[in-house]
This record gives C-alpha cells, sequence and structure tokens, in this order.
C-alpha cells in the first residue's frame, strides 16, 4: 500500500482534523481521510438536488411563470420527489444491447466529476487534496466522461443514441483543446499549476483577479472559457448531444430508472465543477473581494471564504443557465466552425498576446 | 414597408470576419437582456395557480363546459321530448326517451347525455325551441371509469 | 417494494415486520414516501395527435404551468416517461405504435385519456372507418378527462385526480397493469332507445287503469301549453357582389372552345362562349372530357401562355354509383382564374393516366384517390396507398362500402 | 382488427423501406442507413412518420408516411347535415378553425345565395385576422423550440392566451370554436370584444419587436435557417404549394388579395414575397404576415359598424343540386372547400383540398442534400398540422 501523502500536502490543517490526530494518533491519517471523502460525497449527494431545483425555477423565471410549487415550499421537494421515483422505477434493458458496456456508462461521468471535485479549492483549508499539477489533472480526469457517453450510445443498440453519441464524441474532444489552452495561460500566468496557489496569486483587490488583471485579455479569455466549458458540459447552445427536438433523447435515449438518473445528476455536479474551475481561475476562488473602502473590506473579510466560492460559482452556474434558456440550438458542423476556426485561433492569439504583456510587464 | 426583401440571404456571407463577430455577440447579448428583463420582474408572470385560485376562478359567460338541464326551483324543467335536439346533434350524444303521463300525453321521461361523446358544439342549444336546456360552466369532471361519464339531466319526469 | 408493488419478497418482509410494535408504521411511512415520490414527480411523454395536443401545450404554458405539479419534463422517450395523456384521436394505423409506446415505458405508467376521442371517439364515432372507439381498448387508461378539448384546468383537474390515486398505492392496493376494454364498437344510442322501449311496455300495463281513473276525475284537463323561445328575427340580406371572379369566363372558354371544339361543360351540354355569363358571377368553369384527351386537356391548360394554369389545387374522385368521375381543379397564379376538370371513369375499369409528369403535386393526391376510391394511376411511380394499411379491406370512400367491424352507422 | 405492436427494425442490410428507389450501398467506405422518425418525434408537429435514408449526419432522401391520424373526416361529413358539419371543419386544421368554418360557410351561402350584413363581415375579418396571429403565435413558439429556444414556446404561448381568452369570451370555446353559420354567426360579439381587440392590438407591437431581438436577429438562428430548404418558383408552383411556403419562392399569391372574399379588399395591407424561397424567408413572411395581420384589425377596429350581425336563418340548409366551390387563406395555405350537392339536407361529397398537405409533398424537394438539424429547421418553417393533411 503506497504511503499516503504527508501532512504537508494534505492541507485539512483544521480544528476537526488537529482534534483527531490528538485523540487517535495512530489512524488519525485513515480517519481524516475517511472524513473527508464522506463530506464530498455528502456535498456530491446534495448539490445536485439543489441545482436541478434551481434550473427549474430560474427557467421558470426566464419564462414568466412559477416553476414548481406545490412540492415542499416553493417546490424544494421537487428533486428529491424526481429522484426517489428514479430511484424506484423499472430500469430496462432493450434487447441486443450489451449489458455489462450498458450498465457501465452511467457511472463514468458521475465518477469524473466526483475526481474533479476533488481538488476544488473551497476555501484557505478546505481541499481535499492540491496536487501540484493539479490544472493537468483536471483535464485528464474530466474526458473520463466523455467515455461514460460514448460507451452510452454504443451500447444502446438504438440509431438515436449512437447518433447522440458520435457527436458528443466530436464535440466534447475538439473543445477539450481550447478548453486545454485556456488553463494554459492561467497556468503561464501564475507561473503554478496547484489550484491552491493559483487562487492565492489573485490575492489583493478586485483589480487583482485574473478576469481584471490583464486589461482586457482577462475577459476574453473569460468569455472563450464560458464558451468551451458549455460545449463540454452539453448545454445550452451546444447541447447536440441529447438534442431534445431532433434525437428524441441523445445518447440517454434507451435509459430509464436510475441509469438515467445517473446521467442526468453527473450533467448537474458536472457543471458546478466547471463552475467552480472558472471561480478559481478568474474570480479569485475563496479570496474576499477587497474594494479598498476599509469598512466593506473587512466586512467582507470577516464572511468565511467559502461562502464566497459558492456564491461566485452560483453567479457562473447562473450564467450558464441563462444561456441555455435564451439561445436555439447551433447545428453539429457550425460547432465544429465555432471551435477550429474560431475559438482555436483566438486562444492561439490570445496565449501570445499574454506572453507579450507579461513580458512588457503591462499587468496591473 | 418594403413589399419585398431585398436583402438576399447571400450578402451577408460577404461581410467580413470581425464585423460578423461583434454583430453576432451584440445579437446574442440583446437576446439576453430580453430574457433577463422577465427574470427580475416578478410582475410579468402570469401563471394563474388553478388549484389555489378556485374560488375567484370565473368561466367566461358562454363559456361551454357540459349540457345541462336548466331547472327552477322546485325542479320543473321545460323540455318537451320533441326530440330536436337530439337529431341536431351530430354525434347522437343525446337520448330523449319520451314517457306518457297519466293524461297520456308525451311527456320527457328519460333525457340520457353521453359526456364521453359530446364535442361541445353547442349545435343542440341553438336548436331548441323552449330553451330547456343550455352549456353550464363546470369544467371539472376526470372520472376513473368512463360509465360515470353517461349522465342523466332532468331530475323529473316531465309535467 | 418491488416494481409491481407487492412483490412475495415484501409480502415476507411486511409479515415479519408486523410482530414488532413500530412494524406497521416503518412500512406504511415507506409506502407513503414511495408514493409521494411518485404522484408528484409524473414525467409525461411528448406524445399528442390532434387539437387536445394544443389544450396540452397550453397546459404547459406560463398561464397554466403544470410544472407547478413536478410535470413539467416532457420526455421524448418512452423510457423515461411515466405518462401517457392521450391527447388526439387513436387510429387504427397507430394503435400498433400506442402499443409499443406504452409496453416501452418502464413501470409504474398511468395511462390519462384526454378529451372525447381518446375516451369514445367523439365526433367520429359514427360512420369513421379508421378511427378506434377509445383509448382503453388499446392501452388501460387510468383517468378520463372529457371535453372537446377538455380546458387547461380541466386536465390539472385530471392530473389531481391522478395523483389521488397513486398516493392510494401500497401493499393491499398494489400497482398493476390494468384491463382493456374488450366490447365490439356498438352503437349506444340505438341501445338506450331499445332498453327503454321494453321499460315502457311494463309501465304501460301498470298504468293502464290509473290513466282511466285520471280520466274520469278531471275529464275537461287542458294540457299547459309549453312557452316558445322567442327567436331573434333578422332580415334577408341580398348577397354582395365579388369584383373579380367570374367576368373572365366567356373569354377563358373562347379560348379553350377554338382549340378543342369537342368540350363542353357539365350538365350544360349545349354551351357557347356567349352564352357562359349567365351561368353566374360565381360559375367556375367546370370542363368535361373523355379519357382519351384527359392528359393533352391538362397539358394544354398548363403550357398555354394565355391560361397558364400552373397551380393543381388538387385531384379527387367522385363516386356516382354507376361510374366515378376524376376532378382536376388547376388555377393561374398570375391572374387568378381557376378552371374545373372532370374526366368520367368507369367502374369496371377503374384506370386512368396519371399527370404527376405535368405536376409533381399530383402524385400525392392521385395515391390517395387510389387509396380512398380504388381508381388506379397508371404511369405513377409509386403507386401505394396513403392513408390506410395496406390489408385494409376495400375503398372506404366508394358509396357502396360496407364494413360492420369497423363502422357504426348513424342511427338517423 | 387485431393490433400488435409494431417492430420496425430491420436486420438485413438490403431491405428497401416503402417509397425509397434503391436501397443503401454498403460497402465499408459508405455510412449510409435509414433512419425512422417515428409518428411519436417531438418536432414532427402530431403524428408524421419520416423514413430519413441518411450518409452519417447527411439527408439523401426523405419519404413521409401518412395516415396516422386520418380521421375519415370526408366520410363522416357525407353523413351529416350540413350545419353538423361545420363544427367538423374546426377539427380539421384546429389552429385556424374560425378560417375553416368561414370557407365551408361562404360554400353554403354561395349555394343558397344567403348574404351577410356588414357588421357580420366585418366579424368574420377580424376574427379570422385574430385566429390568424393566434395561429403564427403557436407557430413561432414551436419553430423556437423545434431549434433549441425552449423560452420562445413559452413567450409565444403568453401572448396566444390573450388571444385564446377573446375566442372563449365570443364563442365560449378555447379551440374548436363552431362560431360562424351560414349568413354570419351564431351570436352576436360580447361589447368587451373591441376593447380587447385594441389590447391585442397594442400587446402585438411590443411582442413583434421583442421577438425581433429574440430570435429574428439571433446569429444561432439565422446561421441555422440562412440558406436551408430552398424551394424553387417552378417547383413551389408544381407541387401545389400555397401561403407562405409560395410566397418565400417568390410567387405573389394571397387568396385575400389576388380572390377576395367576404370585405378583405376594403383593407389595405401589404403581400410580401421573399426572393431565394428559403428558411428564413418562410420564417420572415409569417412575421410580416402577423404585423400584416394587426394592420388589418387597426383599420377594422376604427370603422366597426353596428346593425344585425346575421341574416336570416333558414329552417333547414338543403341545398339544390350542383357543385360548390370556396376559397379560403388560412393560417398555412389556400383552404379550398368542394361541396357537390345533390339536393337532400346531406352533402354527396365534401372534399377539403389541405394546404399543408400541397406543402408537405414538397419536403423532399426542400430536405435532400441537408443535416438532419436542418430537417428539423425545415419541418418547423413549413408549419404543417397532422390532421389536416390526414383529414
Amino acid at each position: 500500500m503506497n504511503q499516503l501523502p504527508t501532512n504537508h500536502a494534505f492541507p485539512t490543517h483544521n480544528a476537526i482534523g488537529e482534534l483527531i490526530r490528538h485523540l487517535f494518533p495512530g489512524g488519525a491519517v485513515y480517519i481524516n481521510g475517511f472524513l473527508t471523502i464522506a463530506s464530498l460525497l455528502l456535498l456530491v449527494s446534495i448539490l445536485p438536488v439543489f441545482l436541478i431545483w434551481l434550473e427549474r425555477k430560474v427557467a421558470a423565471h426566464f419564462q414568466a411563470r412559477l416553476g414548481p410549487m406545490r412540492v415542499g415550499y416553493h417546490g424544494l421537494l421537487q428533486s428529491t420527489a424526481d429522484g426517489l421515483k428514479l430511484i424506484f422505477k423499472e430500469v430496462l434493458k432493450p434487447e441486443g444491447a450489451d449489458t455489462f458496456v450498458f450498465f457501465l456508462a452511467p457511472t463514468l461521468p458521475a465518477t469524473a466529476t466526483f475526481l474533479v471535485m476533488t481538488i476544488l479549492p473551497f476555501d484557505r483549508h478546505l481541499q481535499v487534496a492540491d496536487p501540484a499539477g493539479g490544472v493537468v489533472y483536471a483535464l485528464g480526469v474530466s474526458s473520463l466522461s466523455i467515455l461514460g457517453i460514448l460507451l452510452a450510445g454504443w451500447a444502446s443498440n438504438n440509431k438515436y443514441s449512437l447518433l447522440g453519441a458520435m457527436r458528443s464524441g466530436a464535440q466534447m474532444i475538439s473543445f477539450e483543446i481550447s478548453l486545454a489552452l485556456i488553463m494554459l495561460l492561467i497556468v503561464m500566468l501564475t507561473g503554478t499549476a496547484s489550484l491552491r496557489e493559483i487562487v492565492l496569486s489573485q490575492n489583493g483587490t478586485i483589480l487583482d483577479w485574473w478576469i481584471f488583471k490583464l486589461p482586457f485579455l482577462g475577459l476574453i479569455a473569460f468569455v472563450m472559457y464560458m464558451i468551451s466549458s458549455t460545449a463540454e458540459l452539453n448545454r445550452a447552445p451546444f447541447d447536440i448531444s441529447e438534442a431534445e427536438s431532433e434525437l428524441t433523447g441523445g445518447f440517454a435515449t434507451e435509459y430509464s430508472g436510475i441509469s438515467f438518473a445517473m446521467f442526468f445528476f453527473a450533467e448537474f455536479v458536472n457543471m458546478f465543477v466547471s463552475a467552480g474551475l472558472a471561480t478559481t481561475f478568474f474570480l479569485g476562488g475563496f479570496l474576499a473581494p477587497q474594494i479598498g473602502i476599509g469598512a466593506i473590506d473587512a466586512a467582507f473579510n470577516f464572511i468565511p471564504g467559502f461562502i464566497w466560492f459558492f456564491l461566485k460559482t452560483f453567479l457562473v452556474i447562473f450564467l450558464y443557465m441563462w444561456f441555455r434558456w435564451t439561445f436555439p440550438r447551433v447545428r453539429v458542423d457550425q460547432l465544429m466552425y465555432l471551435e477550429w476556426k474560431m475559438l482555436l485561433p483566438a486562444n492561439l492569439v490570445l496565449l501570445m498576446s499574454s506572453g507579450f504583456f507579461l513580458a512588457m510587464g503591462w499587468i496591473l | 414597408m418594403k413589399s419585398s426583401f431585398t436583402q438576399s440571404n447571400h450578402q451577408c456571407k460577404v461581410g467580413n470576419y470581425l464585423q460578423k463577430i461583434i454583430m453576432g455577440f451584440t445579437s446574442l447579448l440583446k437576446g439576453m437582456g430580453v430574457t433577463i428583463r422577465y427574470f427580475v420582474s416578478p410582475a410579468k408572470i402570469v401563471t394563474q395557480q388553478y388549484p389555489e385560485n378556485r374560488e375567484t376562478l370565473r368561466m367566461m359567460a358562454r363559456f361551454r363546459g357540459r349540457l345541462i338541464m336548466l331547472h327552477d326551483e322546485n325542479d320543473k324543467h321545460n323540455c318537451t321530448a320533441c326530440g330536436i335536439c337530439e337529431k341536431a346533434c351530430p354525434n347522437a350524444t343525446i337520448s330523449v326517451l319520451p314517457t306518457k303521463d297519466l293524461a297520456g300525453r308525451k311527456v320527457l321521461g328519460r333525457y340520457i347525455y353521453r359526456l364521453s361523446q359530446c364535442t361541445l358544439c353547442n349545435l343542440c342549444v341553438e336548436a331548441c325551441p323552449f330553451g330547456a336546456i343550455s352549456m353550464g360552466q363546470e369544467f371539472e369532471f376526470a372520472v376513473y371509469d368512463r360509465e360515470r361519464l353517461t349522465l342523466i339531466l332532468n331530475k323529473t319526469q316531465g309535467h | 417494494m418491488g416494481v409491481g408493488g407487492a412483490s412475495r419478497l415484501t409480502e415476507k418482509v411486511a409479515e415479519i415486520l408486523d410482530k414488532y410494535p413500530g412494524g406497521i408504521k416503518l412500512i406504511d411511512s415507506i409506502e407513503y414516501l414511495v408514493t409521494w415520490a411518485r404522484a408528484n414527480s409524473l414525467w409525461p411523454l411528448v406524445y399528442g395527435t390532434a387539437c387536445c395536443a394544443m389544450e396540452m401545450m397550453a397546459t404547459g404554458s406560463s398561464r397554466h404551468d403544470w410544472a407547478r405539479f413536478g410535470v413539467e419534463v416532457a420526455r421524448a422517450t418512452p423510457r423515461q416517461a411515466d405518462l401517457i395523456i392521450l391527447a388526439g384521436t387513436i387510429v387504427e394505423k397507430m394503435g400498433g405504435n400506442l402499443i409499443t409506446l406504452y409496453k416501452q415505458m418502464p413501470a409504474p405508467k398511468y395511462v390519462i385519456a384526454m378529451g372525447s376521442c381518446a375516451i369514445s371517439g367523439g365526433p367520429f364515432y359514427y360512420d369513421a372507418y379508421s378511427v378506434i372507439k377509445g383509448g382503453d381498448r388499446l392501452i388501460p387508461v387510468d383517468v378520463y378527462v372529457p371535453g372537446c378539448p377538455p380546458r387547461p384546468e380541466a386536465l390539472l383537474y385530471g392530473i389531481m385526480e391522478l395523483q389521488k390515486k397513486i398516493k392510494e398505492e401500497g401493499r393491499r392496493k398494489p400497482w398493476k397493469i390494468g384491463k382493456l376494454l374488450k366490447v365490439p364498437f356498438i352503437d349506444p344510442h340505438t341501445l338506450a332507445k331499445e332498453d327503454w322501449a321494453m321499460l315502457e311496455q311494463k309501465k304501460e300495463s301498470r298504468q293502464q287503469q290509473a290513466r282511466e281513473q285520471f280520466k274520469t276525475d278531471n275529464p275537461d284537463y287542458r294540457p299547459p301549453k309549453p312557452t316558445r323561445l322567442p327567436k331573434e328575427k333578422f332580415a334577408v340580406v341580398p348577397r354582395m357582389q365579388l369584383s373579380t371572379t367570374g367576368r373572365e369566363n366567356e373569354h377563358l372558354f373562347s379560348i379553350i372552345q377554338n382549340s378543342w371544339p369537342a368540350i363542353s361543360l357539365f350538365r350544360q351540354p349545349d354551351i357557347r362562349p356567349e352564352t357562359v355569363a349567365e351561368l353566374g358571377p360565381e360559375y367556375i368553369l367546370d370542363l368535361e372530357v373523355e379519357q382519351e384527351h384527359y392528359l393533352d386537356l391538362v397539358r394544354f391548360l398548363k403550357e398555354d401562355k394565355e391560361l397558364g394554369m400552373d397551380m393543381l389545387l388538387q385531384l379527387t374522385a367522385v363516386d356516382w354509383h354507376d361510374h366515378f368521375d376524376i376532378i382536376v381543379h388547376l388555377l393561374s397564379s398570375k391572374n387568378g382564374y381557376k378552371i374545373f376538370l372532370r374526366s368520367p371513369v368507369t367502374k369496371a375499369k377503374p384506370e386512368i393516366v396519371t399527370i404527376s409528369t405535368l405536376f409533381l403535386g399530383a402524385e400525392w393526391h392521385e395515391r390517395e384517390v387510389y387509396d380512398l376510391f380504388g381508381i388506379r394511376f397508371d404511369g405513377h411511380p409509386d403507386m401505394r396507398r396513403l392513408f390506410l394499411n395496406d390489408d385494409f379491406p376495400g375503398h372506404p370512400l366508394c358509396k357502396d362500402f360496407e364494413d360492420p367491424e369497423r363502422v357504426v352507422k348513424r342511427p338517423y | 382488427m387485431n393490433l400488435q405492436p409494431v417492430n420496425n427494425h430491420r436486420p438485413d442490410r438490403n431491405y428497401i423501406p416503402p417509397g425509397f428507389k434503391n436501397a443503401i450501398n454498403d460497402d465499408e467506405t459508405s455510412e449510409e442507413y435509414f433512419l425512422n422518425m417515428g409518428p411519436q418525434h417531438p418536432s414532427t408537429h402530431g403524428v408524421l412518420r419520416l423514413v430519413v435514408k441518411l450518409n452519417g449526419e447527411n439527408v439523401l432522401e426523405v419519404v413521409p408516411h401518412l395516415g396516422y391520424v386520418h380521421r375519415s373526416v370526408e366520410k363522416v361529413a357525407e353523413n351529416q347535415t350540413y350545419l353538423q358539419n361545420i363544427h367538423l371543419t374546426d377539427r380539421l386544421d384546429y389552429l385556424s378553425s374560425h378560417i375553416n368554418n368561414l370557407g365551408y360557410c361562404l360554400a353554403i351561402e354561395q349555394a343558397l345565395d344567403i348574404g351577410v350584413p356588414e357588421r357580420g363581415e366585418y366579424i368574420r375579418v377580424m376574427v379570422s385576422e385574430l385566429q390568424r396571429i393566434q395561429s403564427h403565435l403557436l407557430w413561432w413558439g414551436v419553430s423556437g423550440m423545434d431549434l433549441g429556444a425552449v423560452t420562445t414556446f413559452l413567450y409565444g404561448f403568453k401572448e396566444r392566451e390573450i388571444i385564446t381568452d377573446i375566442f372563449e369570451e365570443l364563442c365560449g370555446a378555447r379551440l374548436t370554436m363552431n362560431f360562424f353559420r351560414p349568413g354570419g354567426s351564431f351570436a352576436d360579439v360580447p361589447n368587451t370584444f373591441i376593447p380587447r381587440v385594441r389590447d391585442v392590438i397594442k400587446r402585438m407591437h411590443l411582442a413583434l419587436d421583442e421577438y425581433k431581438i429574440l430570435l429574428t436577429d439571433n446569429i444561432i438562428f439565422r446561421e441555422r435557417t440562412r440558406a436551408i430548404g430552398i424551394l424553387s418558383r417552378e417547383k413551389a408552383l408544381s407541387y401545389g404549394c400555397s401561403g407562405a411556403v409560395l410566397r418565400a419562392s417568390g410567387v405573389s399569391y394571397d387568396v385575400r388579395r389576388n380572390d377576395p372574399y367576404s370585405i378583405y379588399d376594403r383593407f389595405d395591407f401589404e403581400v410580401p414575397t421573399g426572393t431565394v424561397g428559403g428558411c428564413f424567408d418562410r420564417y420572415q413572411l409569417k412575421m410580416e404576415e402577423m404585423a400584416q395581420s394587426v394592420r388589418i384589425l387597426e383599420q377594422a377596429v376604427e370603422t366597426f359598424p353596428n346593425g344585425p350581425y346575421r341574416s336570416r336563418e333558414m329552417p333547414a340548409y338543403k341545398l339544390p343540386r350542383g357543385i360548390y366551390y370556396s376559397q379560403v387563406e388560412t393560417a398555412r395555405g389556400l383552404l379550398g372547400t368542394y361541396i357537390v350537392a345533390e339536393g337532400g339536407p346531406k352533402p354527396y361529397r365534401v372534399k377539403f383540398r389541405s394546404p399543408c398537405f400541397s406543402n408537405l409533398s414538397a419536403l423532399n424537394e426542400m430536405a435532400a442534400g441537408h443535416k438532419i438539424a436542418d430537417l428539423v429547421t425545415i419541418l418547423a418553417t413549413l408549419d404543417f398540422v397532422v390532421p389536416e393533411i390526414d383529414r
């Protein structure tokens, strides 16, 4: 059993961690590890329930209607009802489908998002693991969910799901490139690949956040990150893989009951994760926004860091939802044109110009 | 108002690359502006919460919910079992079953109305010379079995 | 819990738990939780055939908003839907697909029959050869929502009734696939009359002496005069003269006459271009031609510069008991006038040449005429039935079409 | 008539579905296959089944299968009296039910020489134009949803409910009206009719600008509909298309202008035509039609006369022996009502010339060579109603 990372690399130096080290010096590492994983699992199970409810209410208010109202106060229990119902539904396997792959596919997107969740810096000391190559790790692991969708499409023995899977395969692989280039830009600017250092490099006033630090390149990089992460999530204008009106159910056409629920929940956790990465890179993660006026800065500093992290993340999630309920869907070839002919060159130009800005020292 | 559309679709292809991107982004932002205006102003919500507003919910005067036979206070109706409404109905939804009263005169026995077949087209109410039937305002008739949709409209026999 | 509710396993578990003090309450609370979840998260299938689908969409729109009930995520695939709302007429050709959809849905699944067509065939109950009289002959229906189409509030009331029904499920009343209606298509109208007639006979004999007794004690009984509703009287209004149509008839007819001298109008044997005008301004030229010249006349009407009849309105047929009439309606999009053209076809050899070479749109019209009348069009690229299944017995729009299994004759 | 579940799965590769000329070429390089967009599909607006021959994502050939909601309307119409058929025409194209009733009543009035008083004519024009706006609002919402913008569906329905309220107050029904009778309508307009119509005019101006920003100018929508599904002028006429589909291909034919019925010739309104004949032209024409209908309503509301709303009611409508034909412009095109009468209370033969039937027959012309997503766009801008196709 290889040695667990030493205390230094394990940044949970908070009260509970100290107490357990004090009480059980021998097994503290294992207990701490178990506690962090358990708390992350709790977060991953509560998050989609809340996000689904939020998506339906936000969509309703965009469309001048009320959304879920009768199931609990303002529909708060609506997504629990959906989840519970899906658990007790009959799970059907279409004849001619490959059983093992059919039931393996829904687990992959869930595991992919959970793995990326582990490196998200919720607070100064609230992070499961902070590997030195955090950004590279995030990129590598998030491609696992593409595998899940491709397997689902192929295993369902259904032309619509195969079409949906092929589309999503092409889409996510091509947008992986522009995502990688933007992360490369951030790593180049901050000098480190560890997410915690990236956040700490944005210390100082609001203008030190990467979105404003580069004169206007930061804003362009943020917009490009939003476009490619929306495409990565198969959401909004780029939801061609489970296109409701063309491919009936897209890659998840043949999934029912709990296997469909896994896809449905993984999609929302994935949205939280990519919004978390956006806050980490551009909006100063768990740092409180300092405006320069003493009193407000003090008040903001008083609020703990992870509250700021969640606030910024939900702001980015609101942006995703805003895209989804406003724009029509893009066609497959237009999507590829957008990536290869517009985003890729723009990314390269952005990289060169920010390198030039870095060399000239024009960073604010 | 230009009558024919001169701006054919092929010209905007020629627009240069940058100008098209900027024009594209402004159109997207303006579209987002429309939806955010709905989001931030709850006054624009038009939902009428049906089960909650049941008391204040009033149907329009001419709303055609189902056929009813008008009865006055002591359950008298003025249907004379003439059968004109039965002939006027396109789907044979109404069965007027006459009977003889003590004086031997034809009066209404039973007025069967199959709501399961009725298309609420109002032809029977127009045809009735005595104004005995009219369209009611209720609409809550969901039932679990089909037989309960065959209704008998007259409470008492013809007088 | 098991999918179907009370499977054998849950029976044994229930017995074991019943012995412990809180056992019953535990099982009942689990059942309540599960049925509460099922009732409050009904995902309807995107399925709507006819007019009721518009009211179903209105129920989903902002004003009525069935998302308040948790019925929002309308899924397009049957795999993720657990409620079918039969919105619209169910036709024989669609019957097989509907059963497939129902079988593809995971249990527990529910069905709402919305509108008169889905409950009993509604306006298409009598004389319709292709409509299935009611959805519960194909798939088990839980809630019937009458109306044509029912208001969105009525559908919401139906959904609430379904929620009540779901909440009663449990191991005492487990969810099961319901029963179908196996009654052949009968005519309820005449049945009601016959039953009533028998009742009357019995009543007649019983009331005999009561009538004499009534007649003796008030001989001069005058029955009360029923008061007629005052009907509003309206004046006769002369018909307004339309400005453009009709004037060109002589001009048109003279053009056709000089290149087709043998042409005559339908039911007007001795007509000349001059006397066409008094057939009235709204009369549309109705040329009659034998089968041989049928294609050439249509080509002439289309290619002639002056006439320019470049649009085919429709091609249909009329069954005159002894022979068919193929009817072609042409319209000139430039100057707006119409010309009708008919050519008789004998019932012995119901065949005529196709005009789909001149008008591409005629292909479907001719397939429809073949489907409903049985007239073949030789030279047609794809002579198949258009609307009905290939194994449909006979051609329904012929006057002598009889099919007691499918058609219920109108009683009056 | 025993009905079994349908199984469209055909394992052997050289099976040719009905309506196709040749099978798929099955060598390694080609990715050709048949896809069944079955009767239950979100973008087929009801129960239309399309069998599509695809090469990867590109559509090679489309064969529509009809009859999944063939309700034998013409056989039923032959066995009902003339007055009872009016409520049947509602259910043909239920999105323009007033205009269908009007077409049928015009044919009866032509036969029995019945006139309509001034106020009745105004009611007919205003109610028909309201019905056209209501139908276009639903079309706009659903075509936005087919292209992925779900919010347009909700906005379209939000405005549509206002006009539905007017109809509910007018004749008591929300969708299947059965309001017109030969000689006028069965009841007079309530006195809240004119204020409500003025309210609709005001709201429609705001709504049309909002729709222009939300969808018409949207770059994604323009890219999705530009130069897609082009129908040439000759093909449109040869297939007998009508309405916005025909006008988009450059033929200026609108029944209200070229063959006017009722009092349409008193109102001035534009009949725009497109140049390219693609999806975006059809879309813009329909949006323009809504603006023109609002213009007609504005003129009609100013000069709305008083007086009787219908002419004398005949005890029984028995059409004399003969052929009667009338044409109206519904929201989807030219609806012709062809009645063969033999003198009895019931018609001998009734045939409805359905605009969507001919518009859809040109689907293969437009869809060949595009992608599946474009096929959905073409279906959306074609705006057909399946029960009117199958009758």
